[in-house]
């Protein structure tokens, strides 16, 4: 089967410094890594490699099929969907409105939204703009989205941070439906996460992947 | 590319509706701008030197510059990049969805202090109802402008601060085409070629960005 | 040939500002009307020919170079930079030997005139497009922006040129050249005039070659730089 | 929820195909060299005008007014007086002369018999009598050696 994700000595550069100093990684559609290291290991870096949000500066690599060195990174970025720190799209709107700006720009059905509201626990909050949401709940609001967005692959950045213990559960029976249903997951953690849907752990340190 | 226009005009004035930023923010800084001017000028020059016109649209610059940096702000937080990146947005689209936008608030600001440059600066009300279809299109100009300079300082580090170096020259044309043809309808005489000008540049400027958007947006 | 032609760049420039300088100042006679003053033509239009022509001409090609996917190179990036860079201080002189020959013709220093503002404008333009490149750090970023920033720049040059013409003069009526007074350049005049844009057309290049090598050497010793970078990362990992 | 309902909930689609602007850019580049034209059109029929000349002036006398114009004309010998607040003096055209009264320092070469071009507005709507509140000496591109027998003009004539 061809990997979702096939890199080789990939590296990415900001203002100079090698945030990924040579990523050789493969992973297989329809799994669950993790990737685990210390603050600055170049985690974020590698998801952001992998969405299409950063240059691939040397070294080879390959995203749902799309070469990252020639193709035009917009068609990966629309193809990946993505959790990151922040959880919305636009601190002054509420839930509900970034996720129908979300699904009305990629076409998904307005219907799904509030169903993932409701899944995630957010709906009494649906209204509230979510620059006034605490950390655990932005997460819950990312993972709506993913929940309407249905990407071929899932990238998440620290996903489990700030998530309370009813939040954790959830995350992990949304994973292991998605791994289940043909999705691939790639997640960060500081710390090795104990999850059914984890089926491969990769550790990063010094820009690197290391045994 | 329309219909993205759409979605992203109506966002950028719900998060303004929502805000408030401009209503309690720049709004008060042209009035203060306005009433400065005619200190500038004194009171005896204030209200009879037919300096109206050109203090409005040195004013109504000013303000651009301030929307502008308000509304390329609203896609600046590093959340909002990533996420939005990966929603594949036509850059052509939001270019002018966010124009448009920025368009519908100056000129309501433009139409504040339109009424205050007639009550403080003594510019006759019948120049500026006459002057009012070149004041709109000059202020969509520099919507469209300043959605494009705004696009070019947005990033990390000190870019934010460059905006107004980067934007003034090419507003300067705008002001003098604005200024002159407001002018001339306080003389009582024709517009004529200075609407040239504004259409030329607001012509230019919505073509620049509808191509060089998407450039921007991917650096 | 080239190479040959390219360590001939500096001494010819040098030779011909020199000619130019012996032929304006000594040779070529004091004007009727403006004396020794009409002794700036041999420097002043050149100098202008160079600055809003010949650099922010070549900056605006290489930035378009730069955008078109097909031609895209960092050579073009270097370019531009390199002569919006010349373009700044060959505006600058422009604005200040206008200046030096407007206070005895005109009897001030600065016209609200119409070369003189757009020049300015222009000015300010060269002078934002190199601070935009200060403020990014990330090299493509940095390209793309100031190539878009310059192209912006160039299409708004003829509007702001003719904005600030019919600003100051919006009367119907003559033209500076009329069928009577055609362009007059006496003998020995014309032809340092003459000489004078070949002088100052030959330092520009001399100027953008030095201004392009320099950006190559930077580039070699960022790339250098990063390798030691990454194999510094490396050595970071305990095993 | 059941598991199989999740999971048909959750299986990944693709997102709809990006629209590609190849034609948009020629369409938009094609806009803005037509818009480039009109201004250049509009900046050749109406650009270039520095000022107006006496004679200019004098066939439209009572059009001009009292406005402020930019007048162009050669100041006639033996005309310039100095004044308490600047300089008096004639410009002549082909066909006419007008009085001018130019308040403030005129520039350093301000002379009889040189073209310049004056600022200001005629004192009444008939009369030929100007006040220039600035004298500016006209910068063409005209240079004509102070000495002409020393120097040839590419036609070999001498002036």
């Amino acid at each position: 089967m061809t990997p979702v994700v096939a890199l080789r000595d990939a590296v990415v550069v900001a203002g100079g410094f090698p945030l990924l100093a040579g990523v050789t990684l493969e992973i297989a559609p329809g799994t669950g890594t993790l990737l685990v290291g210390a603050n600055g290991a170049g985690k974020t870096s590698l998801l952001r490699l992998l969405g299409g949000l950063e240059r691939l500066a040397a070294g080879e690599g390959s995203v749902l099929g799309l070469d990252l060195r020639r193709a035009d990174r917009r068609d990966l970025r629309r193809r990946v969907g993505w959790l990151g720190h922040d959880g919305s799209f636009y601190d002054d709107l509420s839930a509900r409105e970034n996720l129908r700006f979300a699904a009305d720009a990629l076409g998904r059905p307005r219907e799904l939204v509030d169903a993932a509201l409701e899944r995630v626990g957010l709906t009494p909050r649906a209204a509230t703009p979510t620059r006034r949401l605490s950390a655990g709940q932005r997460r819950r609001l990312a993972l709506a989205w993913l929940v309407v967005r249905r990407a071929e692959l899932w990238l998440l950045d620290e996903p489990y941070a700030a998530l309370d213990e009813d939040g954790r559960a959830l995350l992990d029976e949304l994973l292991v439906d998605v791994v289940a249903s043909g999705g691939t997951v790639v997640a960060s953690a500081h710390d090795p996460v104990r999850s059914p849907a984890i089926t491969a752990t990769v550790r990063l340190a010094g820009g690197r992947v290391v045994p | 590319m329309i219909r993205v226009a759409g979605r992203v005009a109506r966002k950028d004035l719900l998060i303004e509706w929502r805000s408030r930023v401009l209503l309690w923010q720049v709004v008060p800084f042209g009035a203060m701008a306005l009433l400065l001017a005619g200190l500038a000028l004194g009171p005896t020059r204030a209200g009879s030197s037919g300096a109206g016109p050109g203090l409005y649209y040195l004013v109504m610059v000013l303000v651009t510059l301030l929307a502008a940096q308000r509304s390329a702000q609203v896609e600046r937080g590093a959340g909002t990049r990533a996420s939005v990146a990966t929603l594949g947005l036509d850059p052509a689209g939001v270019f002018l969805g966010k124009a448009l936008a920025l368009c519908v608030e100056l000129w309501a600001i433009g139409l504040v202090l339109g009424a205050g440059t007639v009550l403080f600066l003594h510019t006759a009300l019948r120049a500026a109802l006459v002057a009012s279809p070149s004041i709109a299109a000059t202020l969509a100009a520099l919507a469209a402008a300043g959605t494009l300079y705004g696009a070019l300082t947005t990033g990390d580090g000190s870019a934010a601060t460059l905006l107004p170096v980067l934007a003034l020259p090419g507003f300067s044309p705008l002001l003098i085409a604005g200024e002159r043809s407001f002018s001339a309808a306080a003389a009582g005489g024709a517009t004529g070629s200075w609407w040239v000008i504004t259409l030329v540049a607001l012509v230019v400027y919505l073509a620049a960005g509808v191509v060089l958007y998407g450039v921007l947006e991917d650096a | 040939m080239t190479r040959l032609a390219q360590r001939l760049l500096g001494p010819v420039t040098l030779l011909s500002l020199a000619v130019t300088a012996w032929l304006g100042l000594w040779v070529t006679p004091p004007d009727r009307v403006q004396g020794d003053l009409a002794r700036l033509v041999y420097v002043h239009p050149a100098l202008a020919w160079v600055a809003l022509y010949l650099s922010f001409g070549t900056a605006t090609i290489a930035s378009v170079l730069y955008l078109w996917p097909r031609t895209r190179s960092v050579t073009a990036d270097r370019v531009a930079v390199s002569a919006m860079e010349v373009s700044l201080v060959f505006i600058l002189l422009t604005l200040a030997t206008g200046s030096i020959w407007g206070r005895p013709t005109w009897g001030v220093w600065w016209a609200w005139d119409a070369r003189l503002t757009s020049t300015a404008i222009l000015g300010v333009l060269a002078l934002g497009y190199l601070a935009l490149r200060r403020a990014n750090d990330d090299p493509e970023a940095r390209a793309r922006r100031s190539a878009v920033f310059a192209i912006l720049s160039a299409i708004n040059v003829p509007i702001i040129h003719f904005s600030v013409v019919w600003w100051k003069t919006l009367h119907q009526g003559a033209t500076v050249f009329t069928s009577t007074r055609s362009l007059k350049i006496h003998g020995i005049m014309a032809w340092t005039l003459l000489i004078s844009f070949v002088a100052f057309t030959l330092a520009y290049g001399w100027l953008v070659r030095a201004r392009y090598r320099l950006e190559v050497a930077r580039a070699g010793r960022e790339a250098a730089l990063l390798a030691e970078a990454i194999a510094r990362r490396a050595a970071e990992v305990v095993r | 929820m059941s598991v199989t309902e999740a999971r048909a909930d959750l299986s990944p689609v693709a997102p709809p195909p990006r629209p590609r602007g190849r034609w948009r850019s020629i369409g938009v580049l094609v806009v803005v060299a037509l818009a480039i034209l009109a201004l250049l059109s509009q900046g050749l029929l109406s650009s270039l005008n520095y000022f107006e000349t006496v004679d200019q002036v004098l066939a439209h006398r009572a059009a001009v007014g009292t406005k402020e114009i930019r007048l162009e004309g050669l100041v006639a010998a033996r005309t310039i007086v100095r004044t308490a607040v600047g300089t008096d003096f004639v410009v002549t055209g082909s066909k006419g002369r007008v009085v001018v009264h130019a308040t403030g320092e005129p520039p350093q070469l301000f002379a009889a018999n040189i073209p310049v071009v004056v600022v200001g507005h005629f004192t009444t709507r008939r009369g030929l009598t100007f006040a220039a509140t600035s004298i500016l000496v006209k910068h063409t591109a005209t240079y004509i050696a102070q000495h002409p027998t020393r120097v040839r003009a590419p036609n070999g004539s001498t002036r």
